[in-house]
């Protein structure tokens, strides 16, 4: 297995995904000749030609809605949205259209369209570089939202999701593209949408998260460890619809929830868990959970000492999981 | 009367079958507001003025093969496309049955992957960059197809619109975009929806070929939209026409339009009714006399009874059926 | 004190608030000589004008673009979105600028509009015309999302929207427009934005739930007495920001919780309520929270049976309180 | 040469003063990226190649009275339009006393309440709506104002500027759109974003006044945007413009323009440079000497130095006021 970053597992994915079916495209702003912003289609316009990988005119709601409409051909797009900030002139396509087309045609069409986005802050990108946009669309049936955490992740994920025959957001954290590396197996493989996986077994806490703040929990796993506090992490990598098994699974073991999310706390995803625990496990929890969030402020401002303050910082996590391990 | 219709290449019987189409489409309408004064059904969308325009669109176009997007209005437009009567009337009684969303839409949310036309919203104009990602697939796929979209003026004020638009003319993509302008958008007239005379002369902006015709009269409405057709499998790329028509009823069952306009207007407006004017150019090449007249009249009454009958006697869907089809079912 | 309908409180505040103020002015589609398809403005061109009640192009973003611009040169305009279904092509508009105009200005510039949605089903809609869209803009700080149950809550909260400094989303619940009536104070008044409003005092059982369904839990209510169960009854008002003290003095109240939307469940308003009460409340509760909302599929279907399973029905609601008053 | 700028109305010092202009904000647009280079501030994004449209356009309106929305390109709009070189600074530092938030924002989202500039944003074309709204309020309210916003050719493909150009001209209102058209959305060119020769192009799809200029040559620019002006104080209504530019810069500090184009256009480009091509223009007819040229680079760089000292000393807001100006603060 070859280690990998998690931007390469992203470019990876397609190239493979492209080779193994010519019905996989890529359509947005910049994905051919600069090979994305963020380097993430990198190689495939030379690869693929520029009638696979298409620069599109800005105009987010046709990316999509184009998407649509060449995923109703049975082609399998891929829109990516440049930043998942500029998602929002798409969202009535997202919303109306892919969420709704197998649904209102009763089963007659289908849109097997993949939306990445690339999310989060800690980049210098001010209020609207580093936006988490999962919440918007975590309450539209239709849509599955996927998050990954991991290399490893990210590679069977966005193939499933590219195979998916119903329309897939798919977030890529964009400060983990060249901060987190890790192992990749060389054979084609898929990941389940849907599911949640446990990234670390523990006795006396579970942390419940997604995305880039896996990597947050685990480190203040590491440091716990040595002060005899044993974590458990469940990561969520699909944020809609939750794995409520899993999440009821997870908090069921150890009693003690922290649920971590980088969005603003009111109204997130984590909202929903905190609820699906409420519902479900009332009588197994030995504290109340806890939710750590950034701020219910509009966005993340650009300098410095504002983003920091803005974002939940390690040293939080960690000391939020041993007061609940105390309590 | 001078025969229009032998230079475009139509027979009589041709021209006979256009009428016929415009003809059950407006009883298919009637009909429907009578079942809706009745009682019967809750809610009623009209096509009533724009049928010439529908059907000698839907002539130009090859029903075996192209791809296309009609909006609410577009009932003799679908007709043609291949509908029956009966499924016209089981999606107005929202049934099992209904072909387009079983009974999920509203009425006049067509959509049949069959005939290859596209699954209708109610958000106005979202279906436009849909028919452009027809025609794109198509376009990459080496389909010599045409993807054709239709949508009313006050929708094309929408970004959608503008951005279909775009995209299509950049990609050169065989589309073709009809407008059909009714000259309201619920209550609010041309005049407050946009500044430009017709919406065709958008066409330019986008690089593309624009043209206005008479909505009322289905030939012109053959003509400019096989002239679209033929460029665009020429690889010249999308056109924007308009049909200049006028919208006869209310907006839907749930309007009252004596709020924002005359009956004087209304009356004046139905003079030059497509239906009538069509019938009277037929009547007066003596193609369409006074006995198969009476006959289609009487075929097409009872195509409607019987079709009607069926739809009210049809099941609904069942109620724990709506739990189904939100995602992919592999089991 | 009149008793009046709530889409007329609707009207009457509107009317009196641009007597009031000559800066308030209204746009949106058909809400001139059609009086809006409800019916929402009538009279309003009659008396203030066309100027004053614009009808404007077919266009949502442009709507609240435009009314953005506007409330910055200092109007205090009202944008009328035909059907909240028909907002999200201006959610770009709504959630990029106008919920963040005075935080990116560093307070300089404001944006004081008022989006005015019927939203809510049982109206023979079909999907688009009868979903609830509040979950999408309640991750959203900068925004305030009002969606009151009774004409007097209409009046009063819709003319502090108006008077409002920031932006408010004001859901008004199509179904109820003519269905409920009630007392309103003849003289001028306002209710404050952000504060729960408790319906109904009780013991056994706390139902907290917004909008028409308020009315679904007072009928249960009502019904329930006769049965020796005392049901407590909070009325969000403004779903978001939510009213965090009411929310938890509500549950610790009968510590027994039953949350109600019309909303389809995971990822709804009543989430975040259930996170607030897990949080605050875990050793006050008796029993497991309760959620009662719409099954999680696309949208509410056309077809009369398939409307009726759709929607959260009274009997439910009588009998989840029954089951957690036996609990 | 001839003399261009008597018959606009413009003194010699009065084409100084535009030049002057142009030249600090290429100046300062220098040193951003030296700063960046050397690690002092993490983005940039350039003016560089469109300071000619900029000033030009600026001269044409009233910095006492007109509401503009300026893009993140419009360094020499905004320093014309009253931004000091400092204030400049300290915004690209992200510090608490940069007027337009308080380093809350990347650098180039201008806005200012007290030059009635409106706040910009970073999705693009957002701007355009405000501006009709801007204008809407004051025909309102019977203030005689002109309302201004530019954007780049790839945001003109944006829905919301379809949206806004039909709003404004329904309601025929006093807006002045002016596409800064430099070739260019980040690495896709024109022919991949539009399919007409230009922006203005559009105009008449909306029953506007269009005119595409020389974007490099701000008398040019001032002449149309005049124009525009005086058709809105006349109540004709929204203009469509075009200044015809090129971005000389790669997209941002954060883009590398030699994946997508070659140097050699870019030093094509070079060659048509406005702030040269105007500075030979006040040369040739011996109104910038060297003496001149040579006493105004020694004071904009000193003013640059010193606000570049000023604005890299100063304090960032402290962290806790992250939490301030969500919603209206009254107590
Ligand atoms: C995005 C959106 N906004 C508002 C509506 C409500 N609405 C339905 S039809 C209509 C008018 C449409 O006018 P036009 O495009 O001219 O088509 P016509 O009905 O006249 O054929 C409106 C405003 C809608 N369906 N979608
Ligand atoms: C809605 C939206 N989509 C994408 C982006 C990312 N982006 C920033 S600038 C830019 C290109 C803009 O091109 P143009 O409008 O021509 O302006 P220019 O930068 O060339 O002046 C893009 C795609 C954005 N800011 N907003
Ligand atoms: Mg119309
Ligand atoms: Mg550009």
């Amino acid at each position: 297995m070859a280690v990998i970053s998690y931007i390469d597992a992203i470019n990876l994915a397609m190239k493979e995904e492209m080779e193994r079916d010519d019905q996989v495209i890529i359509m947005g702003e910049d994905v051919g000749k600069r090979g994305g912003v963020f380097q993430a289609t990198k190689g495939l316009y030379e690869e693929f030609g520029g009638s696979r990988v298409i620069d599109t005119p800005l105009a987010e709601s046709a990316i999509v809605g184009v998407g649509i409409g060449a995923a109703m051909y049975g082609m399998r797009p891929i829109a990516e949205m440049q930043f998942s900030d500029f998602m929002l002139p798409a969202v009535n396509q997202i919303i109306s259209e892919a969420a709704k087309i197998r649904y209102r045609s009763n089963n007659d069409w289908s849109v097997p369209l993949t939306i990445r986005a690339p999310y989060g802050g800690g980049v210098h990108g001010g209020l609207y570089h580093s936006q988490s946009m999962e919440a918007i669309f975590a309450n539209v049936p239709g849509l599955k939202i996927v998050m990954p955490s991991t290399p490893y992740d990210v590679k069977g994920l966005l193939k499933a999701s590219i195979r998916s025959n119903d329309p897939v957001i798919f977030y890529e954290h964009k400060r983990a593209y060249r901060l987190i590396k890790g192992e990749v197996p060389d054979a084609d493989y898929t990941l389940a949408i849907g599911k949640a996986s446990v990234k670390r077994e523990g006795t006396d806490v579970t942390v419940i998260t997604y995305g880039l703040m896996v990597h947050d929990a685990l480190k203040a796993a590491d440091t716990l460890k040595d002060q005899g506090i044993s974590v458990h992490i469940l990561d969520l990598c699909t944020v809609y619809p939750l794995d409520k098994q899993a999440i009821i699974e997870a908090a069921v073991k150890t009693g003690k929830v922290l649920l971590l999310t980088e969005d603003t706390k009111e109204g997130s995803v984590i909202s929903e868990v905190a609820a699906i625990i409420a519902e479900n496990c009332l009588f197994d929890l030995d504290a109340p959970i806890k939710r750590l969030a950034a701020p219910d402020v509009p966005a993340m401002p650009y300098a410095g000492p504002l983003e920091h303050e803005f974002m939940v910082q390690p040293d939080q996590v960690e000391a939020a999981i041993r007061d609940l391990a105390e309590f | 009367m001078k025969n229009l219709h032998h230079t475009l290449g139509f027979s009589d019987q041709d021209v006979l079958t256009m009428y016929r189409y415009m003809l059950v489409a407006r009883r298919v309408d009637e009909r429907l507001w009578l079942l809706n004064r009745a009682g019967k059904i809750p809610f009623v969308v009209s096509c009533q003025g724009q049928e010439a325009a529908q059907v000698g669109a839907a002539f130009a176009l090859n029903r075996e093969k192209d791809y296309v997007a009609p909006y609410y209005r577009d009932y003799a437009f679908v007709l043609y496309w291949g509908m029956s009567i009966k499924e016209m009337m089981l999606n107005n009684f929202a049934k099992a049955e209904d072909p387009n969303s079983g009974g999920r839409q509203m009425p006049g949310h067509f959509g049949s992957k069959k005939l290859r036309m596209l699954t209708h919203s109610s958000p106005v104009t979202t279906q436009n960059p849909h028919a452009v990602g027809i025609a794109l697939a198509a376009k990459l796929r080496g389909d010599d197809i045409v993807s054709f979209v239709t949508f009313g003026e006050g929708s094309s004020n929408q970004g959608d619109f503008h951005e279909a638009a775009n995209f299509a003319s950049v990609h050169k993509l065989p589309v073709i975009f009809l407008c059909e302008n009714n000259h309201y958008a619920i209550s609010v007239g041309l005049e407050s929806q946009l500044a430009c005379a017709h919406v065709s002369d958008r066409a330019s902006g986008y690089g593309m070929f624009g043209k206005s015709f008479d909505g009322n009269d289905p030939l012109a409405a053959y003509a400019a939209v096989k002239e679209a057709v033929d460029r665009a499998h020429r690889g010249e790329g999308p056109s924007l026409l308009e049909a200049n028509c006028y919208r006869l009823t209310p907006h839907t069952s749930d309007d009252n339009d004596m709020t924002y306009r005359t009956k004087a207007e209304v009356d004046e407006a139905r003079k030059h009714d497509g239906v009538l004017t069509f019938a009277d150019y037929l009547r007066d090449l003596g193609i369409l006399t006074e006995e198969k007249e009476q006959e289609m009249e009487a075929a097409i009454r009872q195509e409607i009874d019987e079709a009607t009958d069926y739809a009210e006697k049809a099941p609904f869907a069942k109620p724990e059926s709506i739990y189904r089809y939100v995602y992919e079912e592999t089991d």
